[in-house]
C-alpha cells in the first residue's frame, strides 16, 4: 500500500509539485503587494514572490541523482599533488589532442546539477536584496515624514492638500 | 482594489499553471535546459578551461563575468541610494568618545561576540578566498563580513562599529571593489583582449591560460567582497539609524 | 535531491508565507519572514544548489531580515493587515 | 581600440560614478564637473559608434564579453550587439544624460542639497544600466540591467520631497512586479530552450518550431506585461504620473524622456529578435488586434487625462502615457512604416518631451506654481523659455517641420498600410487633444496677466519647490532648453535619413 | 504637356516677405522705416511675381526644389497657372492692405503695431508658400504656418472676446486639417506609392473605388476649413474681432482663399476632373456647397453687425467657387477660378470701406449707417461698387465669374457630366443672388437716399485718412476693370482647364 501511495506521488505529483508551489507563492506574494495596506508588509510580499522565482529557476536545473555542481573527483591528498603535475603536464597538455586526456577529465554531465540556474538566481537574490533595502529606506523616509506606514492613512493625509 | 487584485493573481496564477504542464518533469535530465549545449558545456569544460573545480563560481566570475559585474553595481547602488534616500546630515553626527560603547547590547552578549566575531571574519575570508573549490565566493564571503560588523554594531553600539568602518570608508571600500572588477576588466582590453577576457592576462600571471582566469576570479571576487561588505554594513547602519547615523538599535 | 523531503519543505513555506503575511505585529512578521527564508535556503540545499543556498542563508535568513527589523525599530511595529 | 566602443562607452559612466562618490557629501561642483566628463566622452563614443555602425554594411557589431566563443552553435557568454537602432538610441540616451547634466548644474545644490555627489553617481549610473539594455544581447543580462536603471530611479525619486518618496514607493512595487514577470517569462523560455542568448532563443525556437507550445506563449505574455509595466501602457500606468511630476526637477527632465523609450525599444527588441515577426504578428493570434486596440485605449485615454490636469508635470507626464500608446501601437501594426515610426517616435519623442519638461520646469521654479497659471503671461517675461516650450508643444500637437509631425506621418503611414484605422483616428484624435491642452496653455502665456510672483514660500508650501523669481534663468538651464529645441527641429529635418536607415535596419530582422 | 523649368523666382518672391519679418522686428522703434520695409517687401514681391508671369502665359511650369523630405516627397514649388493668378491677387492686394493698415493702425493708435505687421508679412509668405506649393505635403506645412501665424493679428486686441475669437478660429483650422487632411494625404500617399506631387491630370490612378474616393474627397473638403464650408464655418464670423485690415486681407483674400485655393487644387490636382467625373462624387460637395450658399445669405440678413454680415457673405462666395469647381465642366472651373480673384477684390472694397467707417464715425453696425452717404460719399460709392460686384450686376467683374459659373451649370449634362439637378442648381444662382442684393442694397440704399429727418449724421463731409481712402478706391476700380478686361485671368484660367 506504502508503494503504492509512493509511486502515485512520484509519479503524478511530484513531477510539477515544485511547479505548483511556485505559481502558489507567487500568487500569495503578488497579491499581498497589491492589496496589502502596509508598506511593509507589500515588502514582505515582493520577498516572497521573487523568491518564488527563484523556485522556478532552481527548479529547472535539478537533475535526478545529479550532485552538487562541484566538481571533485580526487580526495584530498592528491589535490595537491594533481595541482603540481597540473603545472609541469599544462605545456605538454597544451597541444596534444583532447582525446589523451586523462580520465577524470570526462565528465557525465548528468552527475552535476545544472549550474546556470544557480549563477542566475545568485544574481536575482543580490538583485532582490537591493531592493527590499532600498525599499525599506524609502518607506522610512514615508514613515518620518507621515508618521505612518499605512497606505490608507497616508492617502487621507495627502488628500486635504494635495491637488490630484 | 482587493477583488481586482485578486483576480489579476487568479489570472496570472492560471496563466502560469496552464503553461507548467507543458514543462519538463521535475529532475529532468533531457530538458533542454538541463541537457542543452550551454548547460552541457559549462558543466564539461569548466575545469578544463579555468581550472576551477566549482562551475558556479566559474560561470558567475568568468562566462556571465558581465553579468556579476553588473550584479555589485546593483549593490552598489542600493548602498548609494540609500544614502541618497534617507541620509540626514544633522549637527549630532559625531557622537563624543566617551560615549562609545553606552549602547549595545549586555554584557554576555557582548563576550559571545567578541568571541566569534574573529572566526566569523576568517571564515569570511576563506568563503571569498575559496569560492572556487567550496561553495561560497565573493558574495557571500562580503555578506557574511558585513554582518560581522552588523554584529559588532548590535553588541556594541554603532559609534564602536563606526570607529572601525566609517562611513567615508564605507564608501571608498564600496567604490574600491567595484573598480577592481572593473579594473580588472580594463586591464584584459588594456592587454589586448575583450573586456573581463581573462585569457589575455596569462603573461602577466604564472600558470598559463587557465590558471590566468583562475587567479582574476579570485580578483574580482574580492572586488565583490569588498563592495557587498561595504554595502551591507552601509544599509544596517542607515536603516536602523533613520539615516542620521547616529545610534543603533 | 529526496522529494520526500523536497514536498515537506514545499508545504511548510507556503504556510509560514501566509503566517508572515497574515500576522498584524511587524516584528512578528519580519521573524516569521526570516524562518521562510531559511527554509527556503534548506530547500536550495536539497536541491543541490549549495551557492544559492548559502547566498540565501546569509543575504535571506541574515541580512534581509535584520535589515527588516531595523526598519520595523525605527518605525513601527503596528500593521492593520 | 574602436573595436571596444560599446564597452569603453559604458565604462566612462561607470567610473564617473565611482569618482562622485568618493567625493563625498557636499561636493557637488566637483561631482558635476566629473559627470560632465565622464558623460561626454560618452556621448562622443557614441557618435564615433553610429558612425561606425553605419559603416558596417552587414548589420551589427558583436562584442562577446569575456571572449567565449560559442559552443557548439550557442553562445556561453554573454554578449552585445549593437545594430543602427541600437546605436540611435544609445546616442539619444548618452546625448540627453549630457545635456541633463548641464541643467542640473544649478539645480542640483538647491534641490538635493549635499548629496549632490550621490545624485550624479546614481545619474551616471542609470546611464550605464540604459546603455546596457539597448545593446546587450542576453535575456538574463537585460533583467540585471533593467533593475539596475530602476533602483536609480527609485533611489533619484525618492530624493525629492515626501510626496516623492510616496510615489517612488509605488514605483518601486510596479517596477519589481514588471521586472519579476519579465524574469518569469525569461525562466520560461529558459526551460524550454536551455540558452540566454537572445539570438539563440530564437533560433532554438525556430529549429524545434515551438511556436504553438504553451510555455513559450506564456513567457511571451509574461515578457509583454512586464516591459509594459515598465513604460507605463495604459492601463499599467499608475506609478508614472505621480513619480515623473513629483521627482526633483532634473531627475524628471532626466528620466521622462529616456526610460519609458528605452522600454518601448526593449519591446520592440523583444517582438522582432527574440520571438520574430512570424510568432508576434501570426494569423492565428488576436495579439496584433487586440494590442493594437489597447494602445488605441491608452493613447485616448492618456490623451483625455491629460486634459484634465491642471499641473503642468502631471499633464506632461499624461501626455508621456498617450505616447507610449503610439510607440507601442505602432509596433504592433505589422506593417514595416509602423514599425519604423514607432522607433522614429522614440528618439522624435526623447526629444520633444526632453524640451517640454526642462521648460516646465523652468517655469515652475521661477514661478514657484505648478499649475497652468504659472504661464500667464509668460511670453512677455521668459520669451526664450516660452520659444522653446512652444517648439516642443508643436511638436507634441505633430506640426511641421517638427519631429513630432513626421513621426505622425509614418506611424498613421503604418496604420493605413495594415488598415488598422482606430489607430489612425486615435492619432489623430490625441493631436487634437493636444493642440487642445497646448494652445490653451499658448494663450495663457500669450495674454495672461502676470500675477504677483511668490516672494516667500510659507510653511504650508513645503511641498513646493521656492520660487526664484521670473527675471534670472541661468545659462545652464537655457542652454539645454535649445539644444533640446534643436533637436526636435533637427530631427524633424533629418527625418529621411533616419527613417531609411531604421527601415533598413528594420527589413533586415524581418527577412 | 507644359515643359518644366527650373528657377529661382518662385523662391525668391516667397522668400521676401519672410526676410521682412526679421526686419520689421528689428526696426520695431521706428514705425516709418518699419513701414517702409513692408512696402519695400509687398513691391518686389508683386513684381517678382509679375515678372514669372509671361513665363507662364508661355505655358511653361517654374519649380523650385529645398530637397526631399520625406522618402519622394520634396518640399518644392511649382508656379502653374492656378497658382500664379492667386499669388497675383494676394501680392497686389498687400501693397493695397499695407497701405491702408497704416492709416488705420496710427489713426486708431492701436498697440503692438510691429507684431502686427511682422505677423502680418510672415502670413502673406505663407500664403504665397500655399499658391505655389508644389504638392500636398509642401502646401499642407504652408496652410498650417498660415493658421498659426494669423493666430495673432485674430487675436490682436487681446481682450475676451479676441480671445474666444482666436480660439475659434485656430480650433476650426487646426482641428480639421490635422484630422481630416492629413490622413488623406497620408492615404494618397499610400495609394500612389510614395509621391503626391501635383501633376496636370490626376494625382490618384484609377485604382480608387468611388466609396473611398468620397471619404478621401470630403476629408480634403471638409480639411481645408478655410474654404467657410458648413458645418465648419463658424471660425469666420468669429474671426471678425481682428482689427479690419486683418478681415480684410485674410478674410477675404488670403485666408479663406487659400481654403477655396486648396479644393481647387485637390479637385484639378489631386483627383483630376476627369477621375472625378468617373467617379461621380463630386456632386456630394456641389449640394453641401450649395446648402451653404443659401444659409449663409439667410443668416447674413439677420446680422447687424457689418463685418459678421461681410463675413457671412464671404462664406456664401466661397461656397460658389466650391460649387462651380464641384461641378466638373470646363466652364465652372474657370467661373471658380476667376471668382477667386473677382471676389476678392469686390470683397476687400467691402472690407476697406467698413474699416473706414469704423476709424471715422466709430460705427460698426448696419443701423447705424443711414444717411452716413452725404457724410462719407467717396468710401460709400466705393462700397456700392464693391457690393455691385459682390451680388454680380453689370460693369462689375463678379458678372463675368458668376456668369462663368452659371454658365457651367447649364453645361451640366453636356460632356459626359451627370445633369442631375441642373434646374436646382440654377435657382439657387438665382435666389442667392437676389439674397446678397437683399442684405447689401439696402445698406447702399439708406447711407445715400434716406429722408433728412432720418440721417444720424450732420455737418459736411468727413472722409478716412487718405491712407485709408486710396486704397478703398483702387480695389473699386479693379473691380470695374476686371469686368472690362477679365481676358488674363481667363487666360489663366484656361492654364489649369485644358
Amino acid at each position: 500500500m506504502d508503494i503504492i501511495i509512493a509511486s502515485f506521488l512520484e509519479d503524478s505529483i511530484v513531477p510539477k509539485f515544485n511547479y505548483w508551489i511556485y505559481v502558489i507563492l507567487m500568487m500569495i506574494g503578488l497579491y499581498a503587494m497589491i492589496t496589502k495596506n502596509n508598506l511593509i508588509k507589500k515588502l514582505i510580499g515582493m520577498a516572497i514572490f521573487q523568491t518564488a522565482i527563484i523556485l522556478l529557476y532552481v527548479s529547472v536545473g535539478v537533475k535526478a541523482d545529479a550532485n552538487i555542481p562541484i566538481i571533485s573527483h580526487h580526495g584530498e591528498k592528491d589535490h595537491v599533488e594533481h595541482a603540481q603535475n597540473e603545472n609541469l603536464d599544462s605545456a605538454s597538455e597544451a597541444s596534444s589532442h583532447h582525446g589523451s586526456k586523462k580520465e577524470h577529465h570526462v565528465i557525465d554531465k548528468n552527475k552535476f546539477a545544472n549550474p546556470l540556474p544557480h549563477v542566475l538566481m545568485l544574481t536575482a537574490i543580490v538583485v532582490g536584496v537591493s531592493t527590499l533595502g532600498l525599499a525599506l529606506a524609502i518607506s522610512q523616509k514615508v514613515h518620518g515624514s507621515f508618521g505612518t506606514l499605512e497606505e490608507d492613512e497616508i492617502l487621507d493625509q495627502l488628500r486635504p492638500g494635495g491637488y490630484d | 482594489m482587493k477583488f481586482f487584485g485578486l483576480l489579476s493573481v487568479i489570472i496570472v496564477g492560471f496563466l502560469l499553471l496552464s503553461a507548467t504542464k507543458d514543462f519538463p518533469n521535475w529532475g529532468d535530465e533531457d530538458s533542454p535546459a538541463n541537457s542543452g549545449p550551454v548547460s552541457s558545456f559549462y558543466i564539461e569544460k569548466t575545469e578544463e578551461k579555468t581550472k576551477v573545480p566549482n562551475m558556479v563560481t566559474a560561470v558567475l566570475a568568468d562566462y556571465r563575468g558581465y553579468d556579476t559585474m553588473f550584479e555589485t553595481v546593483v549593490i552598489f547602488i542600493a548602498g548609494i541610494g540609500i544614502i541618497a534616500v534617507l541620509r540626514t546630515y544633522g549637527s549630532n553626527e559625531s557622537i563624543p568618545k566617551n560615549q562609545v560603547g553606552d549602547e549595545g547590547a549586555g554584557l554576555l552578549a557582548r563576550m559571545t561576540c567578541s568571541l566569534i566575531l574573529p572566526f566569523i571574519q576568517l571564515f569570511a575570508l576563506y568563503v571569498v578566498a575559496h569560492g572556487h573549490h567550496s561553495p561560497g565566493g565573493g558574495f557571500q564571503g562580503g555578506v557574511m563580513l558585513g554582518a560581522s560588523y552588523i554584529l559588532l554594531a548590535l553588541a556594541y553600539g554603532l559609534a564602536r562599529a563606526k570607529s572601525c568602518f566609517s562611513e567615508k570608508r564605507t564608501l571608498v571600500f564600496a567604490a574600491l571593489g567595484i573598480f577592481i572588477y572593473v579594473g580588472w576588466g580594463v586591464l584584459c582590453l588594456v592587454m589586448g583582449s575583450e573586456f573581463l577576457n581573462y585569457s589575455a592576462l596569462d603573461s602577466i600571471l604564472p600558470g598559463g591560460v587557465e590558471m590566468a582566469r583562475s587567479h582574476s576570479m579570485l580578483a574580482v571576487e574580492i572586488g565583490v567582497a569588498l563592495t557587498v561588505t561595504a554595502i551591507m554594513f552601509s544599509m544596517f547602519s542607515n536603516l536602523s539609524t533613520k539615516g542620521r547615523l547616529d545610534k543603533g538599535l | 535531491m529526496i522529494w520526500q523531503f523536497d514536498i515537506i519543505i514545499l508545504i511548510f513555506l507556503v504556510v509560514t508565507a501566509v503566517i508572515a503575511l497574515r500576522v498584524k505585529d511587524l516584528l512578528g512578521a519580519s521573524m516569521v519572514f526570516g524562518i521562510y527564508s531559511f527554509l527556503i535556503c534548506l530547500l536550495w540545499a536539497e536541491m543541490g544548489a549549495v551557492d544559492v543556498a548559502f547566498t540565501e542563508a546569509a543575504v535571506g535568513a541574515g541580512v534581509s531580515t535584520v535589515i527588516m527589523i531595523a526598519t520595523v525599530f525605527s518605525t513601527t511595529r503596528r500593521s492593520k493587515d | 581600440m574602436t573595436d571596444h566602443l560599446p564597452i569603453l562607452l559604458l565604462l566612462s559612466p561607470l567610473f564617473g560614478a565611482l569618482v562622485c562618490v568618493l567625493f563625498g557629501k557636499g561636493n557637488s561642483k566637483n561631482a558635476w564637473i566629473v559627470s560632465m566628463i565622464s558623460l561626454g566622452i560618452s556621448s562622443i563614443l557614441s557618435v564615433f559608434l553610429l558612425l561606425k555602425v553605419l559603416s558596417i554594411k552587414a548589420g551589427d557589431i558583436r562584442y562577446r564579453m569575456g571572449g567565449w566563443d560559442p559552443s557548439s552553435g550557442y553562445e556561453v557568454g554573454i554578449e552585445l550587439r549593437i545594430d543602427i537602432l541600437a546605436a540611435l538610441i544609445v546616442l539619444a540616451v548618452t546625448l540627453v544624460g549630457f545635456i541633463n547634466t548641464i541643467y542640473s548644474k544649478t539645480r542640483v545644490p538647491a534641490e538635493v542639497g549635499e548629496k549632490g555627489p550621490f545624485f550624479y553617481a546614481l545619474i551616471q549610473l542609470l546611464i550605464v544600466g540604459l546603455c546596457g539594455i539597448i545593446m546587450t544581447n542576453d535575456a538574463f543580462n537585460l533583467y540585471v540591467l533593467i533593475e539596475i536603471t530602476s533602483l536609480t530611479s527609485y533611489a533619484l525619486i525618492a530624493m525629492g520631497n515626501r510626496r516623492a518618496a510616496l510615489s517612488s514607493f509605488n514605483y518601486v512595487i510596479m517596477g519589481t512586479i514588471g521586472a519579476s514577470f519579465y524574469l518569469l517569462g525569461v525562466g520560461y523560455l529558459y526551460i524550454k530552450t536551455g540558452t540566454l542568448n537572445i539570438d539563440d532563443i530564437h533560433t532554438y525556437l525556430e529549429n524545434e518550431n515551438l511556436w504553438t507550445s504553451q510555455s513559450i506563449i506564456v513567457a511571451f505574455i509574461l515578457i509583454m506585461l512586464g516591459v509594459w509595466t515598465k513604460m507605463a501602457l495604459f492601463p499599467l500606468h499608475g506609478w508614472l504620473p505621480n513619480a515623473y511630476s513629483y521627482a526633483p526637477s532634473m531627475t524628471g527632465t532626466f528620466m521622462a524622456p529616456l526610460m519609458t523609450k528605452v522600454m518601448v525599444y526593449v519591446m520592440i527588441r523583444v517582438m522582432l529578435w527574440l520571438f520574430g515577426a512570424d510568432f508576434v504578428y501570426s494569423e492565428d493570434s488576436v495579439w496584433s488586434e487586440l494590442i493594437v486596440w489597447m494602445s488605441v485605449v491608452a493613447i485616448v485615454a492618456g490623451s483625455f487625462l491629460a486634459l484634465a490636469r491642471n499641473d503642468i508635470k502631471k499633464m506632461l507626464t499624461y501626455l508621456i502615457i498617450a505616447e507610449v500608446g503610439y510607440m507601442v501601437g505602432g509596433a504592433w501594426l505589422n506593417s514595416l512604416t509602423g514599425q519604423a515610426g514607432a522607433f522614429y517616435h522614440i528618439l522624435s519623442d526623447a526629444a520633444m518631451t526632453f524640451c517640454l519638461f526642462i521648460a516646465a520646469s523652468i517655469v515652475i521654479i521661477r514661478t514657484g506654481e505648478s499649475r497652468l497659471n504659472a504661464f500667464d503671461g509668460l511670453f512677455r517675461k521668459m520669451p526664450l523659455t516660452m520659444i522653446g516650450f512652444t517648439i516642443g508643444g508643436l511638436s507634441m500637437i505633430g506640426l511641421p517641420p517638427t519631429c513630432g509631425f513626421f513621426s505622425k506621418w509614418y506611424l498613421i503611414s503604418g496604420g493605413i498600410e495594415s488598415g488598422h484605422w482606430e489607430f489612425v483616428v486615435a492619432l489623430l484624435f490625441s493631436s487634437l487633444i493636444n493642440a487642445v491642452i497646448f494652445f490653451k496653455i499658448f494663450e495663457r502665456a500669450y495674454f495672461g496677466k502676470i500675477k504677483g510672483i511668490k516672494e516667500e514660500v510659507s510653511v504650508a508650501d513645503i511641498d513646493m519647490i521656492p520660487a526664484e523669481g521670473i527675471k534670472s534663468v541661468p545659462a545652464s538651464m537655457l542652454i539645454p532648453l535649445f539644444i533640446s529645441a534643436l533637436s526636435v527641429l533637427i530631427l524633424g529635418i533629418m527625418n529621411k535619413n533616419l527613417f531609411s536607415w531604421i527601415s533598413n535596419a528594420l527589413k533586415m530582422i524581418n527577412g | 504637356m507644359a515643359d518644366l523649368e527650373s528657377s529661382l523666382i518662385p523662391f525668391f518672391a516667397w522668400l521676401v516677405s519672410l526676410v521682412a519679418v526679421p526686419a520689421i522686428i528689428l526696426l520695431g522703434r521706428k514705425p516709418d522705416a518699419r513701414e517702409g520695409v513692408t512696402f519695400f517687401a509687398a513691391i518686389v514681391k508683386f513684381s517678382l511675381v509679375l515678372l514669372m508671369l509671361p513665363l507662364i502665359r508661355e505655358g511653361k511650369i517654374l519649380y523650385f526644389s529645398f530637397g526631399e523630405i520625406i522618402e519622394g516627397i520634396p518640399i518644392e514649388f511649382r508656379v502653374d497657372g492656378l497658382g500664379i493668378l492667386f499669388a497675383i491677387v494676394a501680392s497686389s492686394l498687400w501693397i493695397l492692405t499695407s497701405l491702408y493698415a497704416l492709416g488705420y493702425m496710427r489713426s486708431l493708435k492701436e498697440h503692438d503695431q510691429t507684431r502686427f505687421f511682422a505677423c502680418f508679412a510672415l502670413s502673406l509668405s505663407a500664403t504665397i508658400g500655399v499658391a505655389f506649393a508644389g504638392n500636398l505635403l509642401t502646401l499642407y506645412i504652408f496652410y498650417e504656418i498660415l493658421s498659426l501665424s494669423t493666430y495673432p493679428l485674430v487675436t490682436h486686441h487681446g481682450d475676451k472676446e479676441a480671445r474666444s475669437g482666436g480660439r475659434t478660429y485656430l480650433s476650426h483650422l487646426l482641428g480639421t486639417s490635422v484630422a481630416f487632411v492629413l490622413p488623406a494625404m497620408i492615404y494618397c500617399y499610400w495609394k500612389k506609392g510614395g509621391d503626391i506631387n501635383f501633376t496636370d491630370g490626376s494625382l490618384l490612378t484609377t485604382n480608387i473605388d468611388s466609396g473611398a474616393g468620397l471619404i478621401l474627397l470630403l476629408a480634403f473638403t471638409f480639411g481645408f476649413a478655410k474654404n467657410g464650408l458648413m458645418p465648419f464655418h463658424s471660425w469666420l464670423p468669429n474671426a471678425m474681432v481682428a482689427p479690419t485690415p486683418v478681415s480684410a486681407l485674410l478674410h477675404a483674400v488670403a485666408v479663406v482663399k487659400v481654403g477655396v485655393f486648396c479644393v481647387i487644387r485637390v479637385f484639378t490636382g489631386v483627383f483630376g476632373i476627369d477621375l472625378l467625373r468617373d467617379l461621380n462624387v463630386a456632386v456630394v460637395v456641389s449640394w453641401i456647397a450649395a446648402f451653404t450658399v443659401i444659409t449663409s445669405s439667410l443668416i447674413a440678413l439677420t446680422q447687424d453687425n457689418l463685418k459678421r454680415r461681410l463675413a457671412f457673405s464671404t462664406i456664401g462666395q466661397l461656397s460658389y467657387i466650391i460649387l462651380g469647381v464641384s461641378l466638373l465642366t470646363s466652364l465652372g472651373v474657370t467661373g471658380s477660378i476667376l471668382h477667386v480673384a473677382m471676389h476678392a477684390f469686390g470683397k476687400i472694397t467691402l472690407f476697406f470701406c467698413a474699416g473706414a467707417i469704423y476709424v471715422t464715425m466709430h460705427k460698426k453696425y448696419v443701423s447705424e449707417l443711414v444717411g452716413i452717404g452725404r457724410k462719407m460719399p467717396i468710401t460709400m460709392t466705393a462700397f456700392a461698387i464693391g457690393s455691385l460686384s459682390v451680388i454680380g450686376l453689370p460693369f462689375t467683374g463678379g458678372l463675368v465669374s458668376k456668369w462663368y459659373l452659371v454658365m457651367g451649370t447649364v453645361d451640366l449634362g453636356a460632356d459626359g457630366t451627370v445633369d442631375s439637378g441642373k434646374i436646382a442648381l440654377l435657382v439657387i444662382f438665382l435666389v442667392s443672388s437676389i439674397l446678397n442684393a437683399c442684405y447689401f442694397l439696402p445698406i447702399v440704399y439708406r447711407a445715400f437716399f434716406c429722408r433728412p429727418e432720418e440721417s444720424l449724421y450732420e455737418g459736411g463731409r468727413q472722409e478716412a485718412p487718405l491712407a485709408c481712402l486710396i486704397p478703398l478706391c483702387i480695389t473699386a476700380l479693379l473691380s470695374v476693370i476686371s469686368f472690362f478686361n477679365p481676358s488674363l485671368f481667363i487666360e489663366l484660367a484656361g492654364l489649369i482647364i485644358k
